[in-house]
């Protein structure tokens, strides 16, 4: 984490001047966004459009001629823009210092203690223009922490913040070493625990009531009429009777946010690393009724079972690659599957998520699928409208709409386009991203005169000097992240 | 069960049920492949371009058609060439009892069988050099073959003792030491164990030979085996292929180069070539780029060490003319293969024409088999790539492959 | 093929309690050898099979319309395999963390190389008994499965029994003799939790309804008191109040609420295996724990032991014929793989067992291999074994050891329609098997 | 019924001739007598005289010679063509990996108990070959399962192309996968550069073996180049070889190879080489194919791989490999070979005829013609029936092993564990 840090606060700090020293274009609370193309998304596509965006949400979009701007508005983009709505990660374990705790079943833990602000996860996501993530616990548990949901802005996680405890962790595959049927084991015995949990609050309260009931006839004296203290269950699988009797103060926090998936109220992300965990899955979920709060996230060895997804109803997000590789191991034959293909074709609703962030993110995923024989549009709605809809956030991202938040991204070509770049990022009104601004892409594109040449003595310019700071800090990352066990992935293929 | 097979013959993308479609189109034996545009990596690209394919090879390019049985698709361009690749060559392919295998064939490791030869063939590339693990300091002599056809050298080998591979940094040492316990037994034990250990063993082999030459020596059977190929590095231009990832490798390599007059050199997986332009142009070899890395650095994978490579360093190696290749070393991921490296390469600043170039022709000419396959030209091997887009473009999908006028990947199989 | 996944959903859910129906179509098999259970073969005769079920066997029956007609030489019941591990992924069948609650319906793989189950099916196994963790210290509820894969799998029994092991090697580590017979006694330590923890519960039961009873009389009684309670609750106020001393309230008693006891899902299970309402399947080798396991277990007169594997089964055959308890053996010769449990094993065990009055089931050994288990039958005939019991060891005798001999393992009215089909001896490699028929389904 | 027979034969066993070691002519009646070459004869008659078949066909039976009454099959003694049975690990030398001379004959312990259970099974003879982990072998012997008898002193010369034969030092060191991760491309990212192939045995021992297919083969081709010894022998196609080689890449290196040094033999493994392509090019270098021993649940590409080569007129055998496998294995490997597909016929050769070939002893046996060896096996039905009994066994006329039903019990380390000495270097 500490690395994390060293490494990304420049770009943190170049984000920082770009939104305070240059104030006017996006400190104040309104802004105007000019360009060639909008793609809004939403079934409209605008030639020299503009956008309007007031107190963080979209006042008025449409052509360049029939919007009237504020003209106490700074303006930004330009005719040579394209411009789109920010990107949704469905469901991510990264920028976490650590995304797995490893502690079987964890919901008492929240996310929000291991988010890292300056992960450098959280900047790449802004230059490639993802501006709304779903960060969940990672998939080597069985029920892990609570999630939330975040924008890539801020040094705080105050200022991060979208949706505070927002989902919870839950686990079909297999942990490493172990099988499906003990995974399913823990996951049914944990729920068993819980309503046997409640049951024995319940109990409890009951036994004390009876008992000062029959005290009081006993001394004779009036005891006044019971009084509810808490909410009774509610839930379509099972209910535990009387559960009004017991605040819900009084609630373990460890059963708590269990209680709120089986009552419905908060949302689960089941992982699953094959078919047969998706059966499970879904099995788990219709018998402690929080099916219709389900998204699946799959592993691509998934589509498998794409017929009981689709009966099922659910919605999930692509985890890992778009090609799923079986070999027959009768045969030895290997057949590729693209599965997003496979799920358009059955009807399920699916979100892609970034491979691991960096230029493998969103809009490459979703340029591939196209690649690989998905319709455009559905492709596109793959990291806009559907995670929306699946993090509940229909209202308020996933298109370019009046009274949708200002997520709007500025690219120099068409949004899946190989040559096209994020040049600026908007985020709720403000500008937070600007490439001419971005040290590490710069880095990357311009290079360096290393340290150890003759040229870099030469070579003075200050902007060189800290990007080979950069890339010095950057080596420590890489060493400390290969101890860390993540990261430092070999690139010989042998 | 039934379920599950439709569902797999329904997203399959290439396999078993194109393999069969590609065993009939086999017994075709006259193509006429039409391209809304035509790339030939030989000049102008064609628009409403055809190439005419006659027993395996090209008779015809233009927007003359004919008779025969036609393709109709977007774009075509070449099959696509990668030159550095390593498949079913693991540990078998590396042997160990010199430090210096010149003389070992890389085509007599090789397992023909493996399904990644497919996997490649079907994502575009035709064509590849195969070269060992580079944990020898000499590798030994690396084959140009075809990806496809029957699974035997003779079908397969476009042209055999291609390159000498050697390699520099870390990985040859990687692993080696004087044996514990007991003190070294005879010289075999002082394989190299630092860089300038490796870089001693290559200028070894030179020395010797120029000795044997300067003072007539008399050389054993295997050692004048040895001088001969090497001679045929400094007289016939047989290349030299060096894997030089760090800024030391790639001196060392054009020192080397320029000590004993190696004709043609080859950096491969050159990560940091970039951080030398000059030195890299003014000696005249060659860079093979491994793929893009995510965040421009590549860890060694023997040390604790990493690389850094710029992502527009092959676009400034084309503004300063040297010839350069891109390569996926042979990657399976969908994503990460040969034909998205070129659509990298067009990201970070390479022109479109170069980056067509560096996956055809390019590393063609450098391995010297450009007479017969990297470009669309009458008279060489019918290696057709056919997209449904504009190449390299992640959206656009490669929808057919011919591969020595046998159609491996057909267009029509596709929705 | 939505349609087909609907009922493959189906499936799925009843294959957490019972199993898939049956095929709709009814049909005729006639064969001049029909091998009905062991011990009777009716000769010329006729099965109507409808809605997967048996509904009649016999010389009499003649075809009714619109039946399709099956002819065979011989017919004989589908094979059972008692020792599998079809349709499990080798995780769940290797799984060393399995608790006496892991189910092995949880473990279930449909996807995991459906083409295995074909090839078992066409092979003549139309039912087995499969195990989640078949190597771990105790491994779980096994399962009765139905290996027809062109459905979901379905379940016949999901609670077919409980399995444990005492290995000669685990996780890489050998265990010597003392490790073994300790092994032993652990599994006895458990069963005796099994039956402490059925009898907690039934205690608590009993106390609780006592408990309930006397409160509620108590309750009564108070009620009935109450105003009397009152006025001298009254009194005593006023008395307090005269004497200027604080009132205080008389103290209430009644007996304590007994305790539930805590949750225990592994106890329930080997309460059910203590009290024989399943089998426990143990897997045992040498002389030194089979003697200790038949020892420790002699106490547990409701429990119904099976050994499975049990090289060196024939030093205490007389015990288990005893007690009889059937062994399931796994007479094969060897591969490479086979681990150290094998060693001096024989081809002659079935046999020299059967002879010593040993009930003998044979299964494929726990792997996905079930497609050889009666080539497997064969060689057990080829070294010893009666033809009719060895035919008995892959059909009826299984399905009775695992519950379900009422369902599968013979050709009698009322059962599942699982029926082979052959052009000879069933047990002879060169007779080959025309027809498979798993319930009311012929596989074409 | 056959436990009626089976007393009958011992009964009739009881008398003198069959037990005793002068051994005078008696005759075999049996139901059927399997010849080996594929003809069979119902009701046939077969003399033996002196330990050789005299005289065989439909013919009478002479009054003045003891009779055997069979009422089963007749059938040849099986010929397994690769085992390393009694060697105890005499099969591999890992100090080289290069030992023209080796002769497994002096590995050969007459009465092991290895043998004696071969004999029960059924198997009369076999070709002690050496385990295919050094590249070359040494020469392997063809000896009879009883009697000590040795058949040829120097069967073979065992050659292996197969990666086993590689020291794997690179492979150890960088945790690279097998041939068979090699389609998944699997290579582990997590290598440890420490403990390089200089940390080895052998490398310590200043004896550095080949650790590539192109080192082997240059080590091969080197002393083929100018054969000396048994290298020329082979070369001149007096010595025939044994080739060991599993996967298909390595199939096709080692026939090759044999075209190319016009090598007469068999090729021993070939597991995978269930492919045309493979198939066809065994096929024109005119080898045999060694396969098995087959285990249950083998895959059924393998199976089929028989049919496949003996389609195209490969001659085919079975090995009995290493004594993990039980010795019914020979048979179980030849049924399960016959259930996917291949012909009746072509197994049974595969078990006497062609075996015979392969092990170069088609002069003495391999089937029951006149002059030939009495190794025969009395069965209670068809020998490729998995169900049918041997009743007894007889190896040069005389009489090995009768069946009895009293369970027979192998010997066991106490407690090996399974660490059987051998298990570990078995492929």
């Amino acid at each position: 984490m500490n690395a994390n840090l060293l490494r990304s606060l420049p770009l943190v700090w170049c984000l920082c001047a770009s939104s305070s020293a240059r104030a006017d274009p996006a400190g104040g609370d309104k802004l105007v966004i000019e360009a060639g193309r909008i793609l809004t998304q939403a079934g409209t596509e605008i030639e020299n459009g503009v956008i309007v965006i007031e107190n963080g949400r979209i006042t008025a979009i449409g052509k360049a001629d029939e919007i009237k701007k504020p003209w106490d508005a700074p303006v930004i983009g330009g005719p040579d823009r394209v411009a789109f709505p920010g990107f949704v990660e469905a469901h991510t374990s990264q920028g976490m210092d650590r995304p797995n705790e490893n502690v079987e079943v964890a919901p008492f833990l929240d996310v929000r203690d291991s988010v890292d602000p300056v992960a450098f996860y959280f900047e790449d996501c802004l230059r490639y223009g993802i501006t709304t993530i779903n960060v969940q616990h990672g998939n080597d548990c069985v029920i892990g922490a609570q999630g939330m949901i975040v924008r890539p802005v801020g040094l705080t996680i105050e200022e991060m913040v979208v949706r505070p405890q927002y989902g919870l962790k839950l686990v079909a595959a297999a942990r490493g070493g172990h099988s499906r049927a003990t995974q399913m084991q823990t996951l049914r015995q944990t729920f068993e625990g819980l309503r046997r949990y409640l049951e024995d609050l319940v109990e409890k309260e009951r036994g004390e009531r009876g008992y000062a009931e029959r005290e009081a006839l006993f001394q004779g004296k009036e005891l006044e009429g019971e009084k509810k203290k808490g909410r009774a269950m509610e839930g379509t699988a099972w209910k535990v009777d009387g559960l009004e009797l017991v605040p819900r103060g009084a609630i373990d926090e460890k059963q708590a946010p269990l209680l709120d998936v089986v009552e419905g109220r908060r949302a689960a992300f089941f992982y699953c690393a094959n078919a047969a965990d998706v059966a499970n899955a879904l099995a788990i979920a219709r018998e402690n009724g929080f099916l219709a709060k389900t998204t699946l996230v799959i592993a691509p060895a998934c589509w498998q079972a794409v017929d009981i997804i689709a009966e099922a109803g659910t919605p999930v997000v692509l985890q890992g690659p778009l090609v799923e590789k079986r070999r027959d191991p009768i045969t030895g034959e290997e057949q590729e599957t693209f599965v997003p293909g496979v799920l358009r074709d059955k009807g399920v609703d699916f979100a892609l998520s970034s491979l691991d962030g960096g230029p493998r993110s969103l809009w490459y995923q979703a340029a591939l699928a196209v690649g690989l024989g998905l319709e455009r549009e559905a492709a596109m709605d793959a990291v806009t409208k559907v995670p929306a809809e699946i993090l509940g956030l229909g209202n308020d991202v996933g298109s370019l709409e009046v009274g949708k938040l200002g997520n709007v991204l500025l690219f120099s070509g068409d949004p899946l386009g190989v040559t096209s770049w994020v040049e600026e990022a908007v985020v709720e009104g403000r500008k937070v991203y600007d490439r001419r601004e971005d040290v590490r892409n710069r880095h990357l594109l311009e290079g360096i005169q290393p340290p150890n040449t003759a040229a870099a003595a030469s070579a003075e310019e200050p902007k060189d000097q800290d990007a080979a700071a950069q890339t010095r800090k950057e080596k420590e990352t890489e060493e400390t992240e290969k101890k860390d066990g993540d990261g430092g992935k070999r690139e010989e293929k042998p | 069960m039934k379920a599950i097979r439709n569902a797999i013959r329904h997203g399959l993308r290439f396999g078993t049920a194109c393999a069969c479609l590609a065993a009939l189109a086999n017994a075709q034996e006259r193509w006429v492949v039409r391209a809304k545009t035509l790339y030939t990596a030989a000049g102008e690209p064609i628009e409403d371009g055809a190439v005419v394919v006659v027993n395996g090879k090209i008779v015809s390019v233009g927007s003359g058609g004919g008779a025969g049985e036609t393709l109709e698709v977007a774009v075509v361009t070449p099959g696509m060439i990668d030159l550095s690749v390593r498949i079913g060559t693991r540990e078998y392919s590396v042997e160990q009892t010199t430090e210096s295998a010149i003389e070992y064939p890389v085509e007599e490791t090789l397992d023909l069988f493996s399904q990644r030869w497919e996997t490649q063939l079907e994502s575009g590339v035709t064509t590849v050099l195969a070269a060992p693990l580079d944990m020898d300091v000499f590798g030994g002599l690396c084959v140009v073959l075809k990806t496809g056809g029957p699974r035997t050298l003779q079908a397969r080998r476009v042209k055999g003792e291609a390159s000498l591979r050697a390699s520099l940094g870390t990985q040859p040492s990687a692993g080696n030491s004087v044996p514990r316990g007991s003190p070294p037994l005879d010289f075999y034990f002082r394989r190299p164990t630092t860089r300038m250990g490796v870089e001693w063993v290559l200028r070894n082999a030179y020395y010797d030979l120029l000795n044997a030459d300067r003072f007539g020596l008399a050389v054993d059977a295997r050692q004048a085996e040895r001088n001969s190929i090497l001679r045929r590095t400094l007289e016939d231009g047989l290349p030299v292929f060096v894997q030089a990832r760090g800024t030391q490798d790639v001196h060392t390599a054009v020192f080397l180069k320029e000590e004993f007059g190696i004709q043609e050199m080859v950096l491969d997986a050159a990560a940091e070539a970039w951080m030398e332009p000059e030195l890299v142009r003014r000696s005249g070899v060659g860079v093979v780029f491994p793929p893009f890395p995510p965040t421009g650095r590549i860890p060694d994978g023997f040390a604790n060490d990493s690389y850094f490579m710029m992502w527009s360093a092959p676009a400034r190696f084309h503004e300063l003319g040297v010839p350069i290749a891109l390569s996926a070393h042979g990657a399976d991921e969908i994503g990460e293969r040969l034909a998205q490296q070129a659509g990298f390469a067009l990201r970070h600043g390479l022109p479109f024409d170069a980056a067509l170039e560096a996956v055809t022709i390019g590393p063609a000419r450098m391995v010297g088999v450009d007479g017969r396959v990297g470009s669309i030209e009458v008279g060489k091997d019918a290696d057709l790539v056919l997209w449904n887009g504009k190449p390299f473009e992640p959206t656009s999908g490669i929808v057919g492959v011919m591969l020595d006028g046998r159609l491996v990947v057909d267009p029509r199989s596709k929705p | 093929m939505s349609a087909s996944s609907l009922i493959a959903f189906a499936l799925w859910v009843a294959g957490q309690t019972g199993e898939p129906a049956g095929a709709q179509e009814s049909l005729w098999i006639q064969a001049d050898r029909i091998l009905v259970r062991p011990g009777l073969e009716l000769r010329n005769a006729a099965i109507l099979v409808e809605r997967g079920k048996i509904v009649r066997v016999g010389t009499d029956l003649e075809k009714p319309a619109g039946a399709r007609e099956l002819r065979g030489t011989v017919a004989c019941a589908g094979f059972v395999d008692p020792w599998s591990s079809l349709g499990l992924d080798p995780a769940g069948a290797n799984e060393l963390g399995a608790t006496a609650a892991t189910r092995t319906t949880d473990g279930l793989n449909p996807w995991w190389i459906p083409e295995e189950r074909d090839e078992a099916l066409r092979a003549g196994v139309t039912t087995a008994r499969i195990q989640v963790g078949g190597s771990a210290v105790v491994g779980g509820l096994g399962a009765v499965i139905r290996v027809d894969p062109s459905s979901r799998i379905g379940v016949v029994l999901p609670d077919a029994c409980l399995a444990a092991t005492t290995a000669i090697q685990r996780a890489g580590r050998d265990l010597d003799v003392f490790d073994r017979i300790e092994e032993a006694d652990r599994l006895a330590g458990l069963i005796e939790r099994g039956r402490r923890y059925r009898e907690e519960t039934v205690e608590y039961r009993h106390d609780l309804e006592e408990w309930d009873k006397t409160i509620a009389e108590k309750q009564k009684e108070l009620e009935e008191n109450f105003k009397k309670a009152k006025k001298n609750r009254e009194k005593a106020q006023a008395e307090a109040q005269e004497k200027g001393k604080e009132f205080k309230e008389e103290k209430y008693k009644e007996d304590k609420k007994p305790k539930r006891p805590k949750l225990d899902p592994e106890a329930e299970v080997l309460a059910r295996a203590a009290e024989g309402e399943i089998p426990l399947v143990v897997e045992a080798h040498r002389v030194p724990e089979l003697r200790a396991l038949l020892e420790v277990t002699a106490p547990f007169d409701r429990l119904r032991l099976l050994v499975a594997g049990a090289t060196e089964a024939l030093e205490v055959a007389d015990l288990l014929a005893e007690r009889s308890i059937p062994v399931i053996v796994w007479p094969a010769p060897l591969g490479a793989e086979a681990s150290g449990e094998w060693n001096a094993h024989s081809l002659e065990l079935a046999g020299e067992l059967d002879r010593a009055g040993v009930e003998v089931l044979i299964g494929s050994g726990g792997g996905p291999h079930s497609r050889e288990l009666r080539w497997i039958a064969a060689l057990a005939v080829s070294h010893g074994l009666d033809r009719e019991a060895a035919l008995g060891a892959i059909t009826l005798g299984p399905a009775r050891a695992f519950d379900v001999g009422e369902r599968v393992g013979s050709l009698e009215s009322g059962k599942d329609a699982d029926v082979l089909l052959f052009d000879g001896d069933p047990l002879e490699t060169h007779s080959r098997l025309l027809q498979v028929v798993t319930q009311g389904r012929v596989v074409e | 019924m056959s436990f009626v027979l089976g007393a009958l034969v011992t009964g009739v066993l009881g008398s003198a001739p069959f037990t005793q070691e002068s051994n005078p002519a008696y005759q075999v009646r049996a139901k059927m007598i399997l010849v080996g070459d594929g003809t069979q004869i119902e009701d046939g008659v077969m003399v033996v005289e002196r330990g050789k078949v005299s005289r065989i066909g439909r013919g009478e039976i002479d009054p003045h010679l003891p009779l055997v009454e069979h009422a089963g099959v007749l059938a040849p003694g099986f010929v397994a063509c690769q085992t390393e049975s009694g060697e105890e690990g005499e099969g591999y030398e890992p100090t080289r990996s290069i030992l023209p001379e080796a002769r497994l004959v002096h590995a050969f312990h007459p009465d092991h108990s290895d043998f004696a259970a071969a004999a029960r099974a059924g198997i009369t003879t076999v070709v002690l070959a050496p385990s295919g982990n050094d590249l070359v072998g040494g020469l392997t012997a063809v000896v009879k399962t009883a009697g000590g008898v040795i058949l040829e002193r120097e069967g073979h010369l065992a050659l292996s192309f197969g990666g086993s034969a590689l020291s794997q030092t690179v492979g150890r060191s960088f945790g690279f996968g097998t041939a068979d991760e090699d389609a998944q491309a699997s290579a582990s990212s997590d290598s440890d550069p420490r403990g390089g192939p200089e940390d080895t045995e052998d490398a310590r021992r200043g004896s550095r073996q080949p650790t590539s297919y192109s080192g082997a083969l240059r080590e091969l081709r080197e002393r083929f180049a100018k054969p000396q010894g048994v290298y020329s022998r082979a070369a001149r196609g007096e010595l025939p070889v044994l080739l060991e080689a599993w996967d298909r890449h390595e199939v096709m290196r080692a026939a090759e190879f044999a075209r190319d040094h016009r090598l007469i033999g068999a090729l021993r493994g070939a597991p995978l080489a269930g492919d045309p392509d493979v198939a066809d090019s065994l096929a024109k270098s005119g080898l045999g194919v060694v396969v098995g021993p087959y285990a249950i649940g083998q895959r059924r590409r393998s199976l089929e791989s028989v049919g496949m080569f003996q389609a195209r007129g490969v001659p085919v055998a079975f090995a009995l490999a290493s004594p993990e496998y039980a010795p019914e294995g020979l048979r179980l490997s030849a049924a399960l070979a016959l259930s996917a597909g291949a012909k009746r016929e072509d197994v049974l050769r595969a078990l006497t005829t062609d075996a015979a070939k392969i092990a170069g002893v088609s002069d003495r046996l391999g089937s029951l013609e006149r002059g030939k060896d009495a190794d025969f096996v009395l069965w209670s039905g068809d020998p490729l029936d998995l169900s049918s009994r041997i009743e007894s066994v007889w190896i040069d006329g005389k009489r090995v092993h009768a069946r009895t039903d009293g369970m027979h019990r192998p010997t066991r380390e106490e407690d090996a564990g399974g660490a059987h000495p051998r298990e570990a270097r078995h492929r």
